[in-house]
């Protein structure tokens, strides 16, 4: 058991599968020497070689499109996207390619790949370093999609998601990248699955159901709301594809009310159809609407104004309170 | 300073300005040399590449006629790029990938994949999958350009492997990755030459110019010869007749074992022709012109050989005839076997979108099966 | 008034667009001699020269990026992606310049500028010939999205788009190409507004919310349901960003049930956004949960099981059925 | 056949193997001839220029200063790019568009554009907006590569504008893009070249090859040269010395006259260093050596311009003096400027996303504001 951030945990974590599976390899920009510009692969280059720590020219095409070919020829790919904003060139390749080689071949070829993004705000970034593009990915059959909100997850996630046979889209919530928390590297302590959802924190009153780097702000939210004599449950989703119902319909029939928080822009956004399977599964069960704490419909703002563009705290105490008061 | 190019400038531009096009056997069915270029195989290979060029044809005839007849939904037409692709696939060896992009069909048959397998795709039987095709045939890509990059990862691995560069030659491999005329256009081809060439990576690139992408002439996407592109990237490219299979195959082996030696890419440039329409969707007689077609009908790859060999004395009618009857029982097989292909089930979807199907899909496809079933109740 | 197939339409529409605004230009593959490939613009290259309908190199993010630069010098390009699942390598400039120019430039420039993608299934294509991606895009801030479902709507929408300063992600229905349908063409004729609904067909029992291919399947059903006594009104969303909710409420608001209808994938699909706005807005009215009838979370199947995935009118019916048990 | 590469091959790609370097003036801030190119301005612009490359030098470090002291999120240097910079702006013509990249501090002070404008972007109190900078200015790109589309988009509106091509040279204009050394391994920047050499467009593009990409040398992006690239796609690629003003400035204006007169396209490769970090959030000292930097410094454009000047007695010491305080002016202005402006507020920005904002974002706003308005209630 030790103390890290989620930025070493994930380090840990890869160095480990690389170590483990000489499968493994590393792909991206300025992953090598540097690190990443998050320092997530620093040092591993040093340690595995050019071969499996590869520093790839400047196209995120080309990254995705030749870690597919990786992935027939043999190897896991795990390739870094360096941030939420540059995954877009390498979308045909994720969208037509990486999510349909299993479902194409009828079930004879996979790829067993993972696409690290680096994901969200409130780091003050200039445009484009502060996006939440995850539902995109969540509405593309064929992909998994998870996200990790405290390092001990992070550790782990990243591992299982490596030794997944399909493709993995992990989104890392920068912002939490300095977040330190306990991480038990002893296999024992590995979570039972990287699709199933954690009761991050147990209550009665109303749900928060939310991922990423709002888990935080939850939990948060959560104490706060206990000093006002509130029990708010707060499910960290950890896997938005899929989406692990039993736990969230489980919880929400133990509340009755619900609000989904991210980052992410409302329309379409993970909120509307985490909403939607609710209201349909738990119709006589829900007391409230099911309310939605997110990013506006906007571009992500300058940064000065990301403060109020973010879900926090007061928003989401806010938002229960409306659930409360139906 | 006026608008003139500089000297140094004009020299780069100008360079290869001949557009050598590497050629052994001209239309006329003659033999001719190149300096660089010679031919290795036998004779015998020659008659077999006829073989498998007829057969190609006749094979591609018979899925238009199918389409025609409705028992396809698309059908996408080989017809006179048999020697490019036949000459190509002669020069593989037994450790090199092959990356078709969707107009293969020689290359599938020089490899010995049954056509009724790759029927179901454009009957919408199945996706793309030949579960009895050979190992080292990768599925083809419908979205332009992609499988490019594909092709330079796998080489990539090849790399990874050992698999390059060994003092003995049957350790080593390649890939070979098709694509069009068109498809020089994408950002994913140029991406791919990109990190071959970074990678210095044994990957070969072979693109039919078939001097069309649908309606659009190569002139669209390229006011210069298209195998020059490579050598900005940083490796070699060669423009060969793509209508001349000796030509075609003496390059392609240079080609690869080049870069199974470690040598690095190359793009091959076969200068050749879509004789047919784009697919069965397409008219051609829209926006190409019946002297081009005629023209090029000249060129043919099949007839050359032809010639060349009955000339030779390699081939008589009689082997002809043999060839054309194999080529009506396969066509025939083609025809029986294609209303035979097995009725897909949409239930069976759901468990081929990942490799262990999460809840969701079960709860759909039970969802789905029991929306049939209550139509077997109420009938 | 004149009998018209939506691809006619389609083309006098463009036709009168080119003949109306010199700065109106088309770009796309195969657009020129061939006329497209569902000759949605036959003959007008011949008609208005080829620096206005631009045969363009082989290149989706190419077409979208030089039609954003010749946006911003002053012409309204309108581009044709050849099939829906070709847009992908486009995405990045649709999503991180098309639709942000405006917002990045404090509201300076605009892109006035229409991409118009044959969408959706039931035409016996082989693979990425047949999908509905339009839930990206509504996903999307700064982008508009819309979608014809007759051929009135089509001659008289993408003028609309056209004339709009604002980018918009035009949907046409390509199974719905040779559907005709009357078209006045006098400019009184003219719809309100791009963004509003229509009702296609007014009914008390429940709402059928729809558009683009499945507006005819709901009717078609709405029409088999009076058979058996049913009323069901049909709503034709006609815009998918921004969507018309005021008269997607009052319709919910009369009949208390709602089965949302589309092709595209379950998750994250339009249906989610609009069951996630209902169940919150009209929570009370609701007599029965929002449901959805899509494509299954499947990447497109092969074509001859396509009729068992895409809606028709009995799984229409099914589910309406479904919400009236409630 | 060996893997040796034919004749052909070997010399295409051997093409411009001296890969000359135009160059006019030294590091040591001598005068040399180029063969083709040749200096147009005068004395006085020379003058001008030093002092413009003088005060983007002081202004950029002021922005460095500003990150350092939290004003500003992130700044991105310019320091040792002011040569390919301003020499590069100096050749624009009054109709000429230009598109930056992220990092032309240089190119937007020799258009006049005030530093506070920019200032904003970095500071996070805007976008990239400049309500008053110049009109021919278009927006900076941080999505590597995409602006080479849109200034292709550009150029062919100029054509469509019948700007391109006429006999009186002051109707025509042309468009300049700025990208760098690694944006070359994008599809957008290589679709770009398709696209201009198709539609044979007046578009200049001008890479500064800093020999970076953040931590990745140009060799991690290709083998060969980067100006070659342009030969394969047809249209003429130079390299220049990047900091050398003057031959900067010669071969900018040969290939904006060119692009203006209809004679198509044309790759510059501004060779030159980035003599920083990435940005402030780099560190350097992690993959690249103090000897590579120490080599570069004694090539800084700079020096080299101030040497000759002094040289030749077209500036002296008081001027130099008058040029320094200039720029610490300037720099005052910049701190004072910085930490004055306006703080955004969210509310704007829904009215920001459409030209006619729809109702979910009016919606949006109201419940915002209300929010926003709740506290102060409480308060
Ligand atoms: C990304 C993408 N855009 C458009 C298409 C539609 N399309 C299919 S084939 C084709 C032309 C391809 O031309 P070329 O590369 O020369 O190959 P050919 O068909 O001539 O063999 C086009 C535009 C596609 N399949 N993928
Ligand atoms: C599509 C995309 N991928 C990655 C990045 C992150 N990034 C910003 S600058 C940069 C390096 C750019 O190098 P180069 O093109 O040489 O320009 P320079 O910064 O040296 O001026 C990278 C990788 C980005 N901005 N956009
Ligand atoms: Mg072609
Ligand atoms: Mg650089």
């Amino acid at each position: 058991m030790s103390t890290l951030t989620m930025a070493k945990a994930l380090n840990a974590g890869l160095r480990r599968a690389l170590a483990n599976d000489p499968k493994v390899l590393l792909a991206g920009e300025d992953i090598g020497a540097l690190g990443g510009v998050f320092r997530i692969t620093e040092g591993l280059q040093a340690e595995f070689g050019r071969d499996r720590v590869v520093d790839t020219p400047l196209a995120e095409s080309g990254i995705v499109g030749t870690a597919v070919g990786l992935a027939l020829g043999g190897y896991k790919p795990v390739v870094e996207i360096q941030f939420d904003g540059f995954v877009y060139p390498a979308f045909d390749q994720i969208v037509s390619q990486v999510s349909r080689l299993h479902f194409r071949s009828h079930g004879r070829l996979s790829v067993p790949m993972v696409v690290r993004i680096p994901y969200g705000g409130g780091i003050g970034a200039i445009e484009h370093h502060s996006e939440s593009p995850e539902a995109y990915f969540a509405h593309t059959p064929g992909l998994k999609v998870v996200t990790c909100a405290n390092p001990s997850d992070a550790y782990w996630m990243i591992q299982q998601a490596i030794a997944d046979p399909d493709p993995v889209i992990f989104f890392e919530p920068k912002r939490r990248y300095h977040d330190k928390g306990e991480v038990d590297v002893d296999a024992s302590a590995a979570p039972d699955s990287l699709y199933q959802a954690r009761i991050a924190r147990h209550g009665t009153d109303a749900t928060l159901l939310t991922y990423g780097p709002m888990v935080r702000t939850c939990l948060d939210a959560a104490a706060a709301a206990e000093a006002e004599g509130r029990s708010l449950e707060v499910i960290d989703l950890r896997s938005l594809s899929p989406i692990d119902d039993a736990t969230v319909f489980a919880s929400v029939r133990r509340t009755g009310r619900v609000v989904v928080v991210h980052e992410a822009a409302r329309t379409l956004g993970m909120g509307a159809e985490l909403a939607a399977r609710i209201q349909a599964e738990c119709f006589y069960e829900l007391q409230a609407p099911v309310l939605r704490v997110t990013g506006y419909d906007l571009p992500y703002p300058p940064s000065r104004t990301e403060h109020s563009f973010l879900p926090d705290l007061d928003r989401v105490l806010d938002a229960v309170d409306q659930s409360l008061a139906h | 300073m006026g608008v003139a190019l500089p000297e140094a400038v004009a020299a780069e531009l100008a360079t290869s300005a001949d557009d050598h096009l590497i050629q052994l056997l001209t239309p006329s069915g003659e033999l001719v040399a190149d300096e660089q270029f010679h031919y290795t195989g036998s004779d015998q290979d020659l008659v077999e590449d006829l073989r498998t060029m007829l057969l190609t044809r006749a094979i591609d005839t018979e899925g238009t006629a199918l389409q025609r007849k409705g028992e396809l939904g698309l059908w996408v037409q080989s017809l006179g790029q048999e020697a490019a692709q036949i000459g190509s696939a002669r020069a593989f060896g037994s450790n090199d990938l092959i990356v078709p992009s969707y107009r293969e069909l020689g290359v599938y048959l020089a490899l010995g994949l049954d056509p009724l397998e790759f029927l179901g795709t454009f009957r919408g039987t199945a996706m793309v999958d030949w579960p009895t095709g050979p190992a080292n045939l990768h599925l083809p890509s419908f979205v332009i350009g992609t499988q490019t990059l594909h092709a330079v990862g796998m080489a990539m691995a090849l790399q990874r492997d050992g698999r390059v560069g060994n003092p003995n030659p049957d350790d080593n491999g390649a890939v070979v990755v098709y694509f069009g005329d068109g498809a020089t256009s994408q950002g994913d081809v140029n991406e791919a030459f990109v990190f071959a060439a970074a990678a210095n990576a044994p990957v070969v690139f072979f693109c039919q110019n078939n001097q069309w992408a649908i309606s659009e002439p190569t002139t669209v996407q390229t006011p210069v010869p298209l195998y020059r592109r490579a050598s900005g990237f940083g490796f070699p490219g060669v423009r060969v007749d793509g209508n001349d299979v000796l030509a075609v195959r003496a390059v392609t082996e240079w080609a690869l074992e080049r870069a199974r030696s470690g040598a690095g890419p190359v793009l091959i440039e076969a200068f050749t022709y879509r004789m047919g329409a784009h697919t069965t969707s397409d008219d051609p007689t829209k926006y190409r012109s019946a002297d081009e077609v005629a023209e090029w009908k000249a060129k043919d790859p099949i007839d050359r050989l032809r010639t060349y060999l009955l000339a030779k004395g390699l081939i008589d009618d009689a082997w002809l005839d043999g060839v054309a009857a194999e080529a009506a029982t396969q066509a025939e097989r083609l025809r029986t076997g294609c209303v035979q292909l097995v009725e897909p089930d949409l239930a069976d979807s759901f468990d081929l979108v990942y490799t262990d199907t999460p809840e969701h899909l079960h709860r759909q496809r039970a969802e789905f099966e029991a929306y049939e079933a209550s139509f077997e109740v109420n009938a």
